[in-house]
């Protein structure tokens, strides 16, 4: 939750590429094969970290949810009077008899093909109610997300250009504050004053719930528009913050950048220097953070999700855990950390595209 | 030829010395390996100022840095006081109080943390120095020409001027009393007034402690200013050595020719190479400059009928000994013929 | 002051009523969380119901039923008027399918095995004949709380145990309601079945809607989305109060069916004498228990944590189901009595030491674990006080708020613990579960005890009961049973926590409660209340009023614009002349 | 007429910092001036004053006529449209001085298309003969500033600065960073280009023999002044204020007995532009200093024939220094 | 200058600190935000410190506590009354010991870890530092929320547990800062110096990069802060915390399981998420400045 970009390679691997100046002989034969299988090599080693990645996620979701005390079994029966023999067809049911290694490779080869058990609370494919539930949490996280990596990006390009002023002061201190409030009482706040309503405010907006129910076609659009109002809100009042001073404290650094001084001295008007000499090179360093953001805030909705009663990946892992549901547990582990990596593998993919200096 | 220098030309032993040295640095993800230094012999005799001249990446940061034992050699060895460098980390720490090393960049050179008396006792703090520590700062300031030295203590380098800085750099080696100081672009960073003050503290260290010193520099004016023996490099190699007076004023070399000629108050027209300076993982064969000889380029070369000799033939290695060599088949077809 | 929402679509009336509590399955086999299995009475009509009044039973899909002399074989006649939604007739092959698959197929018993545990056959010689031979006298006959499913629909589920109903709509029943949608944590929505026998339910539809927050679902409810907020869990005293005030709403705070207790170990142990868990040694001394029950000040609770909303404890059995409610005797009572209750202590040997506390057998100062779930607020708050109680009585406490409180309770690894159930009209169950029959047959099983208590009068009067068919005898025997577990000390009922809920009377013009008297309305022993719910003239709630949504939508337009034009003024002006 | 005229410019920075204070200059077109100065003396910052490109909150004044037209007076519009077209810069150190995720041949072009509105085929074929005539491949066009080395980057940014045909060129520390033998050839490069072109040429560096060898004039600056003015070689082999003959005598010239085991240079830091000293700033430092010079601010005075020092031992204050500078523009270049 | 020529080396080192401890102030006090966070910093220590004197442990029990339920703010009750009858004013302020020890205590942990894993990471290249930078990178993919919550879910509720979630789940953030500022100093030419004149590991590792690294680990301590406040009133929030230890994160969810939101009982809920916001944006605001005083080369504060 630091403020610093929390940059996977690509961004000190931008930095530190830089510094080292190319021989001239070799761009010269072929600049466009050469890059384009440098950037082939580049891809397939991120990707084969991911992988590695990957690989050890799904070796700890196995093993840390192991360490959850007592018998999943029972667990699972919920202590309904079940027989010696009932729990061992459960058990084997569930492959939970099998020694730990055999499970461990079962599970690995199942989860390879997507299949991730089957939830015991639920008594469905885990990856069923993944998918019934994902679409929820992208189009709660996914609309907040565009929203304050826009508002953040947009303001903190401002916050820089004008830095010092009293617009700058009053945004990075907005954003300060935001950023230190916690969400969930944000959302609460929030459903009390314009879902609730509050004196003269009135409760425009539902207090929970993704959709009315019962609604099609236009309507049904126009109904879970609106229900995502609010968890939108929160989430982007908490977010675009870290967006903000990432955009605004790149785009410093790179202000004092010489190339700019060029810019200017070749007669370009002011906004043209930013929009495309300074902007472009300061949003490098942030679009990793929007790719690893997308990541974690699809993981990290489970609070507001809770708070606004949204129908979605967050909720449904609160809910495993409580049980505990330790296919679901498992399941959704996977998927959160797994969505972060691909994030990360794709900020690191997308970068050299943007950035020369990177993997070529 | 003046004479001012009473030791350099009494034939001692000498105190450091490179055999053969070879340093390859392997390539980076798949590229060929990096020849850095190439086959060096080269001897520093005590109380001698040798300086090491060259293009940028012809591979003297290198040499300087296996010579204190700072990178291991591929190939060949370098001794000191007639005995072969030891690389265990005692042999290195014994060794590291008897050579020292200064480096360019002043203030990178100083943690910027550290006040200028712990950068200096920090030598006698690795060593367990037994003494004064307080004393032996204060005289080694002040040797390097800062005092009174109390009054420069509790100082950050930030606060202090470039060419101060320089002194910290050099008072913090002179605290180990050392026999031999290989100084890596010593003034390279500091502006052209200041410089002369460095130059000339490193004149007076020889002349007051015996100091030998290797410099390392690109600038040849400099080698002129203090040095007794010159050494050229080229792609890791030395191409051409000698007394600085007859090196740099009648020059053999094809290469040391074009570097004197394009020096501003140089007489004649300026001989510029054309190309950039070759790479270290890819050295020619043949001679490793006849890439970019002039004198092969405007059919001299052939005219003296060494112009095959030049595409093929790898000079030899220069040997140690001080007196003057030249690592070309054309220069030394000029002397024979 | 929120106006009642205009439906969308003019004349359905729906009864939108806010829940929380996620569908496990809506398998009448697999299902059975309280809101699941609320559903499948609403869509599957079961033999018998229970009278709201005073929960007697009365004709569901059998409209008789005897039992035989020897009390073995039971017979029911079922009604002729009944017809599945689909458009076929109900039968008593229906039933008898359903409680064969239930008896052969073990993935079928998973919710209700419990049921036909006892039975030995069960065969429909007649469309309207259902016969049940048992193996063994059973008083529950008329309470089997089994979802009759269509045989012609179900036979061609392959695998009970994955088939969770929920795939194709609508759900083919026989109940007042059929089940239309389902959406996971989202809503369940439910349309009269307008040919149901009983006749039709009032309101057109029955939305069941999420509200994970229940801050929320009353915020819900005061703007009018829903309808109704389900007291389950009830709404808290702040909620209430706060509700009590608005017009428009009423509070439904009704005696509940739950008993909130205070269990504890009294040493588990297997049927096959093992014994394991590790409550502590000093527990089995019927006096510590007590003692620690009279430092419990009942009184308290009811007014700090419960605020009123709910009765000081007493028998086993709430008041609300007045033929087995009993209370202790005034000798017998353990009244709130510190002194005594230290005293007691003394007496059983677990005195004082330096420090003011109290010294077990083996010279360690006693420190109860208490387990506790950690989404209950009550046990928490209640742990607080209990902590501070025997502070003073020199015993120590630590409070395991756990999620997942079924992995030490089973394996018997605790002290105490807070402990409670929800009773049915018929309370065999909640007294079947302290029986030694209950326990696990080795460590190794989970079996239906609560707490490992086992006791053999208890055990003898409960096979007593269970075998007198006639209702007043056995309330007598089913009371001496109270008797014996309130004097054992092993279940200590503190509460009984009331049903606090809440609806609009602008939608909802009446709803029966269950008992008629003073009742809950969700989670009742039937369908009685959303069947018999009457709409108020003024509407209904259709959630989310689309007045809400133009306003908001409006106001977002208005605001993105003024932002825009904003922008587009200040963009203009960097244009213009600035380095 | 003069092409370039700088009349008392000052700069202070926001922070005190007085880097320039009170500098005079004039060039005439073709012609090339020299400026050299220690590190941190102000060089650069009188560069980007020319073109009004200093950082907000630093205070300028003076006078910048350009081609007669004072910068300093002009409407913002105008400066944008002086920049690259009427004068252009070569920056210190080309590394920084190119965007580093844009195109060669874009940032060539850039000017071209912003200032001459040519289309862009156009841009592009002028952009690939530009860089032909720097001595890069036109090919080179689509690289990125990272896959060029220092002197091909260096080219690239003399490219841009003919882009617009301007009739002035800032050349500041073009070489510096760079190595003897790609200096000589960046070097040789400019000097060809200016004498193809007739442009003027402003160049910055803080090596008096590169500058000597180069240019027809040289200033010597020091503390944000200039201390002395004259003819290039003269400035550089017989300097007359003591500040210009230390730092001519840093460079020593190879086969001069003299300078061999005798290197010379000056005691004391260059002082702190924020606390310059009182009188003559170069007094603390100086072997020749007077007792006045410590209180006495020291200007220009005449040393010889289209000379100027600041220094108290050239006699009084000279008259004016554009007579004597038009005189000298006389002489031929080497 | 008296004091200057007749001092040995530990004065030495003792002015020296107390020089740089003063130019650090100087700087320090020209960030206005920075002093406002100090201040409010200063304001919630010595609450919390003097909390048994001021509220007493008193405060907590249930038993006696002087109110009825839920009474709204008035004179005897400042902020009101929970849900116990206890007063919210004296709560708050007991509940910032918890709070601020657990942040202290998790932020602490996860920077030792952060710290020691960059330092090693970078000093040490080879396998060594491959391995250690791969876990790291893999602590930094775990969801750091979702893993807080899976570890606290699975051990049991106390606060032990919170400070190891936190500090386990948060620290990889500080791993790479603190590598590649490692890297970072050990590129300048001193450490080459360091190493010429004989240094070992230990010693360029305690002597240079450790002091160089501290400003980036002190700035990152006081961020690091702010955020396990947060992760703490969240997993407090979650009902994962003790309940019987009060903390301002527990209080909301008190507040809420007592349905404060919709009963409109804000004085429950409004001061602990303020007092959290504001020790949260506190230390934050102390970071950045102490992050630009001492590493101005973030360019955070400028
Ligand atoms: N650690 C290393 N790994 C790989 N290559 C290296 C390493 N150090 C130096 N080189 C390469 O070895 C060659 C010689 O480098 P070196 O630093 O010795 O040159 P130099 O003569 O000191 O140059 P300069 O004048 O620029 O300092 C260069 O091509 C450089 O890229
Ligand atoms: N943006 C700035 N703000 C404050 N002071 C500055 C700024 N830029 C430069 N200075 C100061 O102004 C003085 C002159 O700087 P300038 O860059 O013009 O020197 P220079 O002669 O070009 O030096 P160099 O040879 O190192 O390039 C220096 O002391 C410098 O510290
Ligand atoms: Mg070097
Ligand atoms: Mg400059």
């Amino acid at each position: 939750m630091s403020i610093q970009p929390t940059a996977p390679d690509s961004a000190s691997a931008a930095v530190d590429k830089a510094a080292v100046p190319v021989p001239a002989g070799t761009a010269a034969r072929g600049p466009r094969a050469r890059t384009a299988t440098a950037y082939l090599r580049y891809g397939a080693a991120k990707a084969g970290g991911a992988a590695v990645s990957l690989l050890a996620v799904l070796v700890t979701g196995f093993f840390l949810f192991r360490l959850i005390p007592g018998d999943p079994v029972k667990t699972m029966t919920g202590g309904r009077p079940v027989s010696a023999g009932q729990l061992a067809a459960y058990r084997k049911e569930f492959g939970l008899d099998l020694p730990l290694w055999e499970q461990f490779t079962d599970y690995c080869r199942k989860a390879l093909t997507g299949d991730l058990g089957t939830s015991y609370q639920f008594r469905t494919p885990v990856i069923d109610k993944i998918t019934e539930a994902l679409p929820n949490t992208l189009l709660l996280t996914g609309t907040a997300f565009v929203l304050y990596t826009a508002l953040g990006m947009f303001l903190g390009t401002r916050s820089a250009w004008r830095h010092g002023g009293l617009g700058d002061k009053l945004n990075t201190g907005l954003a300060l504050t935001l950023y230190s409030v916690p969400s969930f009482w944000l959302g609460l706040l929030i459903i009390i004053v314009f879902a609730v309503g509050l004196g003269p405010i009135p409760g425009l907006f539902p207090t929970g719930g993704m959709e009315s129910g019962g609604k099609e076609g236009f309507a049904y659009v126009l109904d879970v528009a609106h229900h995502l109002v609010l968890p939108v809100v929160t989430l982007v009042a908490v977010e675009y913050g870290q967006t903000l001073l990432v955009t605004r404290s790149a785009l410093l650094d790179e202000m004092g950048s010489d190339y700019l001084t060029t810019a200017r001295a070749k007669g370009l008007r002011d906004d043209l220097v930013r929009r495309r000499h300074a902007v472009p090179n300061a949003l490098l360093p942030t679009v990793t953070l929007v790719f690893v953001n997308l990541g974690r805030t699809v993981a990290g909705v489970i609070l507001v999700e809770t708070v606004f009663s949204w129908p979605g990946l967050g909720g449904l892992f609160y809910q495993a855990l409580s049980v505990p549901d330790l296919p679901l547990v498992q399941g959704l582990f996977l998927f959160f950390a797994s969505a972060v990596i691909v994030m990360n593998t794709l900020a690191d993919l997308v970068y050299p595209l943007l950035d020369p200096r990177v993997g070529r | 030829m003046t004479t001012e220098s009473p030791e350099h030309h009494e034939p001692t032993a000498p105190l450091l010395g490179a055999q053969g040295l070879r340093v390859t640095f392997p390539g980076r993800r798949g590229e060929a390996a990096v020849r850095a230094v190439d086959g060096v012999e080269l001897d520093i005799r005590a109380g001698e100022i040798v300086a090491l001249v060259g293009e940028s990446g012809c591979g003297k940061t290198t040499l300087a840095r296996t010579l204190l034992g700072l990178v291991r050699p591929t190939e060949g060895q370098v001794r000191f006081s007639g005995r072969p460098l030891e690389y265990t980390s005692r042999a290195l720490k014994a060794y590291r109080r008897r050579v020292q090393l200064v480096l360019q960049d002043p203030s990178g050179s100083l943690n910027p943390r550290h006040t200028v008396y712990d950068a200096v006792a920090e030598g006698l703090r690795i060593h367990g120095y037994g003494g004064d520590e307080r004393t032996a700062v204060a005289s080694a300031l002040s040797l390097a020409g800062l005092r009174p030295a109390e009054r420069f203590f509790l100082r950050y380098p930030h606060e202090l001027s470039g060419g101060q800085r320089q002194r910290v750099v050099i008072a913090s080696a002179l605290v180990l009393e050392p026999e031999l100081i290989v100084a890596d672009e010593p003034v390279a960073s500091l502006d052209a007034s200041v410089r002369g003050e460095i130059l000339a503290l490193l004149l007076r260290l020889r002349t007051d402690l015996g100091l030998s010193a290797l410099v390392v520099t690109h600038d040849l004016g400099l080698a002129w200013n203090i040095a007794d023996r010159v050494a050229v490099m080229y792609l890791g190699r030395i191409v051409e050595t000698g007394d600085v007076e007859q090196v740099l004023t009648s020059p053999r070399h094809p290469y040391t020719q074009a570097l004197l000629s394009v020096l501003p108050e140089a007489p004649g027209a300026p001989l510029v190479l054309t190309g950039e300076p070759p790479d270290p993982s890819r050295i020619p064969t043949g001679c490793r400059f006849h890439t970019r000889c002039q004198i092969l380029s405007s059919g001299e070369a052939d005219t003296t009928g060494v112009a095959s000799r030049c595409r093929t033939e790898d000079p030899e290695i220069l040997t140690a000994s001080p007196a003057p060599q030249v690592a070309c088949h054309w220069a030394r077809a000029q002397v024979t013929t | 002051n929120p106006a009642p929402q205009q439906a969308q679509a003019a004349g359905d009336r729906v009864l939108t009523v806010a829940v929380a509590q996620s569908v496990d399955s809506l398998s009448p086999f697999l299902a059975v969380r309280l809101l699941s299995t609320s559903i499948l009475r609403l869509t599957y009509e079961y033999l018998t119901d229970y009278d709201p009044g005073d929960a007697h039973p009365v004709p569901g899909l059998a409209t008789s039923w005897k039992p035989s002399a020897d009390k073995l074989t039971w017979t029911y006649t079922i009604r002729s008027d009944a017809k599945w939604s689909d458009g076929q007739k109900v039968t008593a092959q229906d039933a008898a399918w359903t409680f064969n698959k239930m008896m052969t197929d073990q993935a079928a018993a998973t919710a209700n095995g419990s049921f036909v545990g006892n039975f030995r056959e069960v065969t429909a010689p007649s469309p309207t004949q259902l016969v049940v031979r048992l193996k063994k006298p059973q008083a529950t006959m008329t309470a089997l709380d089994v979802p009759i499913v269509p045989e012609h629909v179900w036979k061609k589920v392959t695998d009970f145990s994955k088939f969770n109903n929920d795939k194709s709509f609508p759900v083919v029943g026989d109940g007042p309601f059929v089940l239309t949608d389902y959406k996971a944590d989202s809503y369940v929505r439910l349309k009269a079945n307008k040919s149901f026998w009983r006749g039709a339910p009032k309101f057109d539809e029955l939305v069941f809607k999420y509200y994970k927050d229940q801050d929320a679902a009353v915020a819900a409810l005061r703007k009018g989305e829903v309808s109704f907020v389900a007291g389950q869990p009830a709404l808290t005293p702040a909620q209430a109060a706060s509700l009590k005030g608005q017009s428009d709403i009423r509070v439904n705070d009704a005696p509940g069916r739950r008993f909130y207790a205070l269990a504890t170990n009294p040493g588990a142990k297997a049927k096959n004498g093992q014994k394991f868990g590790d409550g502590d040694p000093s527990l089995l001394d019927q006096r510590v228990r007590h003692a620690l029950f009279m430092a419990v000040d009942r009184k308290t609770i009811i007014d700090k944590v419960f605020q009123g909303h709910a009765v000081e404890g007493q028998g086993y059995i709430p008041p609300r189901f007045s033929t087995y409610f009993w209370k202790p005797d005034p000798g017998q009572e353990l009244a709130y009595d510190p002194a005594k209750a230290a005293q007691l202590l003394d007496q059983a040997g677990y005195r004082k030491n330096a420090d003011g506390k109290r010294v077990g057998k083996d010279g360690k100062p006693l420190n109860y674990r208490v387990l506790c779930h950690a989404t209950d607020p009550n046990d928490k708050a209640v742990g607080q006080y209990l902590k501070e109680w025997w502070a003073k009585l020199g015993i120590g406490m630590s409070l395991d708020c756990l999620d997942n409180v079924t992995d030490p309770w089973l394996a018997g690894k605790y002290d105490l613990a807070f402990d409670g159930w929800s009773v049915n009209p018929d309370p065999d169950y909640v007294l079947s579960i302290h029986t030694c029959a209950a326990l696990p047959a080795t460590p190794k099983d989970t079996g239906a005890t609560d707490n490992f208590v086992c006791d053999k009068t208890y055990d003898e009067l409960y096979a007593r009961q269970l075998a007198e068919y006639d209702p007043g005898k056995r309330a007598g025997i089913v009371k001496q049973m109270e008797s014996r577990l309130y004097d054992l000390g092993y279940m200590n009922v503190m509460a009984y926590p009331n049903a606090v809920e809440a609806y609009r009377t602008d939608q909802i013009k009446s709803i029966e409660t269950m008992p008629r008297a003073a009742g809950n309305i969700y989670g009742q022993d039937g369908y009685w209340s959303w069947w018999s719910a009457v709409p108020a003239d003024s509407g209904d709630s259709s959630g989310g009023g689309s007045t809400g949504v133009i306003i908001g939508v409006v106001a977002g337009v208005v605001v993105l614009a003024g932002a825009g034009a904003f922008l587009a003024r200040r963009r203009r002006a960097t244009a213009d002349d600035r380095e | 007429m003069t092409l370039l005229e700088v009349r008392n410019l000052e700069v202070t920075y926001p922070g005190g910092a007085a880097a320039v204070r009170g500098v005079d200059l004039s060039l005439a077109a073709g012609r090339k001036l020299g400026i050299a100065g220690e590190s941190g003396c102000g060089k650069s910052t009188l560069a980007l004053a020319l073109l009004r490109l200093l950082p907000a909150g630093a205070r300028v004044s003076g006078e910048v006529l350009l081609d007669g037209e004072d910068v300093m007076t002009m409407k913002w519009g105008q400066v944008r449209a002086v920049r690259w077209a009427g004068a252009s810069i070569v920056f210190q150190g080309a590394m920084h001085s190119l965007n580093p995720v844009h195109r060669v041949g874009d940032q060539i072009a850039e000017p071209i298309l912003l200032h001459r509105r040519a289309t862009a085929a156009e841009a592009r074929d002028k952009t690939g003969e530009l860089l032909e005539h720097v001595g890069l491949p036109a090919s080179r066009a689509s690289a990125y500033p990272h896959e060029l080395s220092g002197g091909q980057r260096q080219r690239v940014m003399i490219a841009m600065a003919l882009a617009c045909d301007p009739r002035l060129i800032i050349a500041d520390e073009p070489t510096t960073a760079l190595d003897v033998m790609i200096q000589a050839q960046i070097l040789r490069l400019i000097e060809q280009l200016v004498a193809e072109q007739d442009v003027g040429l402003v160049m910055i560096s803080h090596d008096l023999a590169v500058l000597a060898d180069t240019c027809d004039r040289l200033a010597v600056m020091y503390a944000g002044r200039i201390v002395e003015e004259g003819p290039a070689r003269q400035v550089h082999e017989d300097a007359r204020h003591p500040y210009a003959k230390a730092l001519s005598a840093a460079f020593p010239r190879i086969g001069d007995p003299a300078s061999r085991f005798a290197p010379r240079g000056l005691a004391g830091d260059p002082p702190d532009p924020s606390e310059l000293p009182s009188g003559c700033t170069f007094h603390p430092r100086c072997p020749e200093a007077l007792d006045r010079c410590a209180t006495e601010d020291q200007p220009l005075r005449d040393a010889g024939p289209g000379r100027q020092a600041a220094c108290v031992h050239m006699g009084a204050p000279g008259p004016g220094r554009t007579a004597a500078t038009e005189d000298e523009d006389a002489r031929s270049t080497t | 200058m008296t004091a200057e020529t007749a001092t040995g080396p530990r004065t030495l080192a003792w002015q020296r600190r107390r020089r740089s401890m003063a130019r650090f102030w100087r700087q320090y006090r020209t960030h206005r935000a920075g002093l406002v966070g100090l201040a409010a910093l200063a304001l919630f220590a010595l609450v919390a410190l003097t909390a048994p004197l001021t509220v007493g442990s008193g405060v907590t029990g249930v038993t006696d506590a002087p109110g009825s339920p839920l009474q709204a703010p008035s004179g005897e009750f400042p902020l009101g009354t929970d849900r116990f009858g206890r007063n919210l004013l004296g709560l708050v302020v007991w509940g910032s010991r918890v709070s601020l020890l657990v942040g202290l205590l998790a932020a602490v942990l996860s920077v030792v870890i952060g710290t020691v894993v960059g330092i090693t990471a970078g000093h040490f290249r080879g396998a060594y530092a491959t391995v250690l930078m791969r876990i790291t990178d893999w602590f930094l993919v775990m969801p750091a929320l979702v893993l807080a919550i899976a570890l606290a879910t699975v051990m049991p509720h106390s606060l032990g547990t919170v400070i190891l979630a936190i500090g386990v789940t948060s620290w990889p953030t500080t791993a790479r800062l603190v590598r590649a500022q490692t890297l970072a100093v050990e590129s300048r030419p001193y450490i080459e110096r360091a190493k010429a004149l004989g240094g070992g590991h230990w010693h360029i590792m305690s002597r240079h990069v450790l002091p160089n690294v501290m400003p980036l680990v002190l700035a990152q301590t006081t961020l690091m802060i702010s955020s396990s406040v947060l992760t703490e009133a969240t997993l407090a929030f979650l009902g994962l915390d003790d309940p019987t230890v009060i903390s301002w994160g527990g209080l909301l969810q008190d507040a809420r399981e007592a349905g404060a939101v919709s009963s409109g009982d804000w004085w429950y809920l409004v001061p602990p998420g303020i007092a959290i916001a504001v020790v949260a944006l506190a230390f934050t605001l102390c970071g950045r400045a102490v992050e630009s005083v001492l590493n101005p080369r973030l360019g955070v504060a400028r």
